[in-house]
């Protein structure tokens, strides 16, 4: 047992989801048992990190983090695995843009802390408790992680060799991973396990020349299963997103939600989205731009919805704009006045 | 690779224009310190002999990979200095330009510190994209030798003549049912008084007899694929309802015919025509056209008189449009001009007072040929005026129709007054804002007028009324107007009003702009591709333009630029083949996923969808290279040649040299492979 | 009323006193097209004619204040004025405080002494007219006619206020007028003089050049055969109607020629009772010129169409893009 | 050089930078007019040549706004004359939409403008920078890389007075 190689799986701030899609490789999952050394997951094994702190550098051959870095904990455990690890894999969404956790960068701590702890519809909490980082009790002093303002993808921490993209990623790319690490056949640090090419690639519906008047909600029509989703008017973000799913969303009627975030060669996934829809719109004018646009309310909830930790703006602006808090602002006025003209 | 370069950055003076302003030799020496500068010189006058020999020298001698010229505009100085890199053996697309002269010392010249700090910015961002400058060859196409005339004006018909005679073949497609144009409409052109239709008529003969020549009258270009050299053409010949090979042009059928209706074209509104018409009796060609909106037998189904009564049984009732698909090599825009809808500006009385005339009217009036056998009257048809007043600047130099002057109005107005005072005892007033007679011989012609005694009124006309205020006015046309040399208002009466309506951009001229794939202004007229330097070619190469669908210009100035037009077109012939830009865009099938977002972007159908393939390919000979589909792609997968992606990412973070974030990484993007 | 429209009510005094038939027949009038008009509380002097001229900050704040009261009423955007007078002043304020930042500044500064402002462009100030013509349409005016205008020849008379500044319609020659006159089957005749000077408030001032200003408007209309003048402005009727005497015996002329407002035709048209359209208290009696409505014009029947004259040279077609 | 400080006290001894992307027939023609004519106005323009504003990548307005720049002006030729038929078109429909955008993000949307100028008028491409200049003064500094850096880990703890524990 003692030299087999050793594997480590570690979430961040994550769901779950991602330990749960490495068992979607099925008998698979044998042969990686007969070939690695199972040393560390917390969701399954009893392993704590006094054991990994134990283990000389570098000694981990390779280790599968999911989650998002958004607490001082997180921030060490990637510190740690990555000392520790030859291999260090961003696994999954949240590792590698920020996923839904990286949602939270459309606000900051201090709104976060108030919704979720006091304002939420479903909270009760007359007395306006919210957690603290230190807290001094009868037993001494207890503590929590420090909690970020800003949620950060695990590259933007510590360096990586390669990404696995996906919410969660699909067992196959899982599968081509571990067994290239297996084969001893990496490919060069940097990439990204998948496909370069667009869920479009992959989606059997017919694709006319594109001209969009009008997007629909998807509960606002019935949308033909065999045409394009954006060509019916339905947001679809598979033009603009990596392939590698095998088209699961459009499949089903839904237009692709953007999990495995910008393909090759892409450096803002949102950015593009904005480009390639905007250009189709049937507008001229500024009016008639912004009629469209109306119907696409929260367009960098759409645009950014998996991407926002790992995009080039990264976050929603902290600093005061005109005296006033501007996340605060944004969430009175979630779309620009349409009077605001060029 | 980038990594490797060797980038020659220089520094121009222009003498004192960028010296003056900012501390070139400030800017050379901190531009030493920029990633893979080897070499920072500064220079009196780059674009000089010398100047560019120092370039050369430098990519000789020190192996320069990439040249950076901080100057002038790349709109002046571009080409030099890439031929300066393409006589050392560089490739002249890995040159760059830093424009820090138009857009540095000579905006911010009260500030020479912020003009030298914007300088930096400049060079550094030119030289950050000229690290990521790929090399590129233009495209060669050979040249069809046919050439389009589009418009049988005497512009067109000047650039028809002009190509013919040197030997090559030219299509000239008219839209009315005879070339001549305006100019055909005109009795006399000033300042000589020449007889218009004699000195245009010869030429009008030899267009319609030159072996060259192809002529196409009653005729529409529907359609322009293709690029220079290289243009496929769609016209619609309109059918004449007449047999041309069959019709002698012998007149019997427009004699008999019953129907009758004012003709706006030719006589613009002040004679009649038949509905069989030839629109003037020295027409090219000779044979008639019927009108099928005004005649009988297409109203009511009968009549069919002129089918009667032609010995050459030529009428044919049953001929359809006829669409001609064909190749040229190059394409003149010779479109010419609307008048001024003179009903726009009602407090002229055109339309309500009836001795209210235009320009154009007096013209045809005044023509021997024209309805009143050229005699000066009024609408009645009989009577002679004793008075005319001739009102300039009808919707021109006026913020509320077409600010701009129409140029040849002034003179024309003098030609009136002349022919006027020339045929009736008349007194004649001209209201006039400006007189503006610049041209040769044209300043005399105003100073004979003085003395024929012709009353010249220095202020816009503010109305024409029938309203008389005094008995003296009774009867009379009023012209009110601001008599400005003398500070007061006036009220002349007259029995007749010339308003000279201004030149105005054909009322399709944005269209034929789209359809030709070129520029328009503002005002509709067809923009040039530099309004000094070249006021012929177009942004679309292989398209030119002349005469007044360009701008408003008399007879001489049409007649040079068609002369100018056709003589670029002959060196492009001669040349016989043409270097294409080579800034195209280009997809990687490989990497395309076939979204289709870019199909519909392209505005010369460049861009094909290949089903079997399910990826998209832009075809190079269509492209021209706007970029639209390369920023749209969601995959980004097209590729912009010359402003590609990583160039322009690359420029903004070296514009921003001095604001970026210290110590952040550069974000780049590397081609790996799936595993 | 199917097609209800409201808007914000600027009146204006003359509504109240000389003109007060405008006012009437404007009510009864907006009753059948279903306009409903919310009168500004507290509104003050538009700033006529003179002030501007006088000291132009505080006209310029006096009538901000207007505006700025139209927009704290909450009501439509669109601000209505009949009297010409006051929807230039009105527009022209909204209109400069836009264009000239200065101006906005300063008028704001005044404006917040009485703890108001004014954001430049919030309203859009109308014309009456404007409202009838361009909201309800002539069209729609058409199906309310009930007792066609024919027989009755009006000089359509704007008067010099209403085309300014810019407001989309021709300000050389308005034509809506006209149209609105056609459609209520009226006989409309060519006014040349349709925009020139009523006098304004020179016969204050200078009779001598107020009354010739008026003397000629009455001679052309006159001269075009005109039954009636009729008008938009409160300032042109009154100078029209009630010194059309004093001019008379000034120049020795004879004229008898009644000016009404567009709305008490509308008022006829629609077949509303002359009282509550305010008929009657005009100086210049309009009853001749009205009970020729319904009459056929002898003279036009007898006239055969002429046949053109051989020699004559054709008129330029009025249709719309016929010359070229 | 301008006190940008009497807009907005954060510019401090700086002044604001814009990035402007100009098309090649029609705004950077302008661009050069002004030039040729002297018209002048504030340094704070730094413009790149792209061939058509139908060029105009989002990327690039996101990518200039985090390396620093305080506002992204976009010029084309006039709706209706663009070089390439409608490629203005599609940068007015891509700015509409990446305002919008940025404004969820926090970029007041006068950051990013869209304006047009022929090549004839160079009077126009200066007052669109002056206008531009003065709207992004008054905004202040975008600064946006201290924002990033904010999301550092060690940040001062909430404040006690919040809550108490039990």
């Amino acid at each position: 047992m003692g030299d087999k190689p050793k594997l480590a799986i570690y979430w961040a701030s994550s769901c779950g989801g991602c330990e749960i899609a490495i068992l979607a490789i099925h008998e698979k999952i044998l042969d990686v048992a007969d070939y690695f050394d199972f040393i560390f997951c917390p969701c399954i094994l009893d392993f704590k990190r006094s054991d990994i702190e134990a283990l000389e550098d570098g000694e981990i051959a390779v280790t599968l983090f999911n989650g998002a870095i958004r607490t001082d904990e997180n921030l060490e455990m990637a510190e740690l695995l990555r000392r520790k690890s030859q291999v260090l894999v961003a696994f999954g969404s949240c590792a590698t843009e920020g996923c839904a956790p990286g949602l939270a960068n459309f606000n900051d701590r201090e709104q976060m802390m108030n919704f979720i702890y006091k304002d939420a519809p479903t909270v009760v909490n007359p007395e306006g408790i919210i957690p603290l980082e230190a807290i001094q009790v009868a037993e001494g002093e207890l503590e929590l992680p420090g909690f970020w303002n800003t949620v950060k993808t695990l590259d933007q921490v510590v360096p990586v060799e390669y990404y696995l993209p996906g919410c969660p990623p699909e067992a196959k790319w899982i599968e081509a991973l571990v067994e290239a690490v297996m084969a001893g056949e990496l490919p060069p640090p940097g990439t990204v396990v998948g496909m370069d090419v667009t869920v479009c690639d992959e989606c059997p519906r017919e694709r006319e020349e594109k001209k969009i008047s009008h997007f629909y909600r998807p509960y606002e029509i019935i949308p033909d299963p065999d045409k394009c989703l954006l060509d019916q008017g339905l947001f679809c973000a598979g033009i603009a997103t990596r392939a590698g799913c095998g088209a699961l969303c459009p499949s089903v009627n839904m237009g692709c939600r953007g999990c495995y975030g910008p393909n090759e060669g892409v450096i803002d996934g949102g950015a593009k989205l904005i480009s390639a829809l905007a250009s189709v719109l049937d507008a001229n004018s500024p009016e008639e731009i912004d009629k469209i646009l109306d119907t696409l309310p929260d367009p960098a909830g759409y645009f950014y919805r998996f991407g926002l930790a790992h995009s080039m703006l990264h976050r929603t602006r902290l600093e005061m704009e005109n005296g006033q808090k501007m996340a605060a602002q944004i969430k009175e006025t979630p779309r620009l006045d349409p009077k605001l003209k060029d | 690779m980038s990594e490797e370069e060797k980038i020659g950055v220089y520094i121009c003076h222009c003498g004192h224009n960028i010296a003056g302003t900012v501390d070139v030799e400030g800017v050379a020496e901190w531009a030493k310190s920029l990633p893979n500068v080897t070499v920072s010189k500064d220079y009196k006058f780059m674009c000089s002999s010398l100047g560019q020999e120092l370039i050369e020298e430098d990519i000789a001698e020190q192996g320069l990979s990439r040249v950076v010229v901080a100057a002038c505009s790349p709109h002046m100085h571009e080409p030099t200095f890439r031929g300066a890199c393409s006589r050392a053996g560089l490739n002249p697309y890995l040159f760059e330009m830093a424009n820090i002269r138009e857009h540095a010392s000579w905006v911010h010249q009260d500030d020479g510190e912020a003009a030298t700090e914007k300088a930096k910015s400049i060079v550094s961002g030119a030289v950050s994209r000229a690290r990521e400058l790929e090399p590129l060859e233009p495209f060669r196409a050979p040249i069809d030798e046919t050439t389009l005339v589009v418009g049988g004006g005497i512009a067109g018909i000047n650039t028809a003549l002009e190509i013919a005679n040197a030997g090559y073949k030219v299509i000239l497609v008219e839209r009315e049912p005879s070339i001549g144009g305006h100019m055909a409409q005109f009795d006399k052109t000033f300042p000589t008084l020449d007889c218009s239709a004699c000195i245009l008529t010869p030429k009008m003969f030899d267009v319609g007899n030159h072996p060259n020549i192809e002529l196409m009258t009653y005729s529409e270009v529907e359609q322009v694929d293709g690029y220079v050299g290289n243009f496929t053409v769609r016209i619609r010949k309109k059918a004449r309802m007449i047999d041309v090979d069959l019709c002698t042009g012998c007149g019997d059928c427009w004699e008999r015919c019953p129907a009758k209706v004012v003709d706006t074209v030719y006589e613009a509104g002040l004679g009649y025509r038949t509905a069989v018409y030839r629109p003037f009796p020295q027409a090219v060609p000779k044979y008639p056209v019927i009108d099928t909106e005004s005649c009988i037998y297409f109203k009511n189904g009968r009549c069919r008189a002129c089918e009667k009564f032609c010995p050459t049984d030529a009428i044919k009732f049953d001929q359809e449009d006829e669409i001609i698909v064909t190749s040229v090599g190059n394409i003149v825009l010779a479109t010419g001009y609307d008048l001024f809808d003179s009903r726009r500006l009602p407090q002229y009385g055109y339309g309500r007072l009836a001795n209210v005339f235009t320009s154009l009217e007096f013209e045809r009036m005044t023509n021997a040929s024209g309805p009143t056998d050229g005699k000066v009257l009024l609408r009645d048809g009989v009577t002679e005026p004793k008075s005319v007043a001739i009102l300039h600047c009808i919707g021109s130099r006026d913020k509320n129709t077409n600010d701009y002057c129409s140029a040849i109005c002034c003179m024309a107005a003098l030609k009136f007054a002349h022919l006027v005072k020339e045929k009736t005892d008349a007194e004649v007033y001209n209201f006039y804002i400006d007189m503006r007679t610049a041209p040769k011989d044209y300043e005399t012609f105003y100073n004979r007028l003085m003395q024929e005694g012709t009353h010249f009124i220095r202020g816009r006309a503010a109305e024409v009324t029938d309203a008389a205020r005094k008995p003296e006015e009774v009867g009379k046309l009023i012209v009110q107007a601001e008599d400005t040399l003398i500070g007061k208002q006036r009220r002349i009466p007259v029995d007749m009003v010339i308003l000279m309506a201004g030149m105005q951009p054909r009322h399709d001229s944005q269209e034929v702009s789209h359809r030709f794939g070129i520029g328009c202004s503002d005002a509709g007229f067809f923009n040039e591709s530099h309004p000094k330097l070249d006021p012929i070619a177009t942004m679309n190469a292989g398209i030119f333009i002349a005469g007044v669908c360009q701008g408003p210009k008399d007879i001489p100035a049409s007649v040079s630029q068609g002369a100018a037009a056709a003589s670029r077109v002959l060196s492009l012939i001669g040349k016989g083949e043409v270097e294409i830009e080579p800034v195209r865009a280009h997809i990687d099938e490989d990497r395309c996923s076939g979204c289709r977002i870019c199909n519909n972007l392209c505005p010369y159908n460049a861009i094909d969808f290949l089903e079997d393939l399910a990826v998209s390919r832009v075809n190079p000979a269509l492209c021209k290279g706007c970029g639209t589909c390369v920023a749209a792609c969601p995959s980004q997968v097209i590729d912009g040649q010359h402003y590609t992606f990583n160039s322009i990412m690359s420029q903004i973070e070296g514009l921003l040299w001095d604001v970026r974030p210290n110590g952040e990484e550069k974000v780049t993007f590397q081609k790996t492979e799936p595993v | 009323m199917e097609n209800s429209r409201t808007y914000t009510y600027y009146p204006g005094c003359s509504l109240q006193a000389t003109a007060h038939a405008y006012d009437e027949s404007m009510q009864a009038v907006n009753k059948q097209l279903g306009l409903t008009f919310n009168e500004i509380d507290d509104w003050n002097c538009c700033g006529a004619t003179e002030y501007f001229s006088v000291d132009a900050l505080p006209a310029y704040s006096l009538v901000a204040r207007n505006l700025s009261l139209a927009v704290q009423s909450n009501g439509s955007q669109d601000l209505v004025a009949p009297c010409s007078a006051c929807f230039l002043n009105l527009r022209k304020t909204n209109d400069y405080m836009s264009k000239y930042k200065d101006l906005n500044s300063q008028v704001n500064q005044a404006l917040a002494a009485g703890g108001l402002s004014y954001e430049a462009g919030a309203l859009n100030v109308r014309h009456l007219l404007d409202v009838v013509i361009e909201d309800v349409g002539l069209e729609q005016i058409k199906t309310k006619v009930t007792k066609p205008l024919s027989g009755i020849k009006v000089a359509p008379y704007y008067g010099c206020l209403i085309v300014r500044p810019e407001t989309g319609y021709n300000t050389e020659y308005p034509t809506h007028l006209d149209e609105l006159m056609v459609t209520l089957g009226a006989d409309v005749v060519d006014f040349p003089m349709k925009t020139h000077c009523c006098g304004g408030h020179m016969t204050q001032i200078s009779e001598e050049t107020a009354y010739e200003l008026i003397r000629r408007l009455l001679q052309n209309a006159s001269d075009y055969g005109a039954d009636a003048i009729v008008t938009l402005c409160p300032m042109c009727q009154l100078n029209l109607d009630a010194y059309q005497n004093e001019v008379n015996r000034m120049f020795g002329t004879n004229f008898h020629i009644p000016v009404l407002f567009f709305t008490q035709l509308m008022g006829i048209a629609f077949g509303l009772s002359e009282n509550a359209l305010g008929l009657g208290s005009e100086i210049i009696p309009a009853g001749p010129a009205l009970a020729k409505i319904g009459t056929v014009d002898e003279q036009k029947t007898r006239e055969r169409p002429k046949r053109r004259d051989k020699k004559a040279l054709p008129m330029p077609s009025m249709d719309s893009g016929g010359n070229e | 050089m301008v006190d940008y400080k009497q807009y907005h006290p954060a510019w401090g001894d700086r002044s604001p930078v814009i990035i402007g992307f100009l098309c090649n027939w029609c705004s950077y023609r302008a661009a050069d007019l002004a030039g040729t004519s002297r018209f002048g106005y504030p340094a704070t323009l730094r413009d790149i040549r792209i061939m058509c504003t139908g060029r105009l990548d989002p990327t690039f307005v996101i990518k200039a706004l985090r390396e620093g720049a305080d506002g992204v002006l976009v010029m084309g030729c006039h709706p209706g004359q663009c070089h390439y038929e409608e490629g203005n078109f599609k940068a007015m429909r891509r700015v509409a939409l990446l305002r919008r955008t940025l404004s969820q993000l926090g970029v007041h949307p006068d950051r990013v403008q869209l304006g047009w100028a022929s090549a004839a008028q160079g009077i126009i491409f200066t007052e669109t920078v002056k206008e531009m200049t003065e709207k992004i003064a008054k905004l202040g500094p975008l600064k946006w890389h201290d924002n990033n850096h904010d999301a550092s880990p060690h940040l001062p703890p909430l404040p006690e007075k919040e809550a108490t524990h039990g």
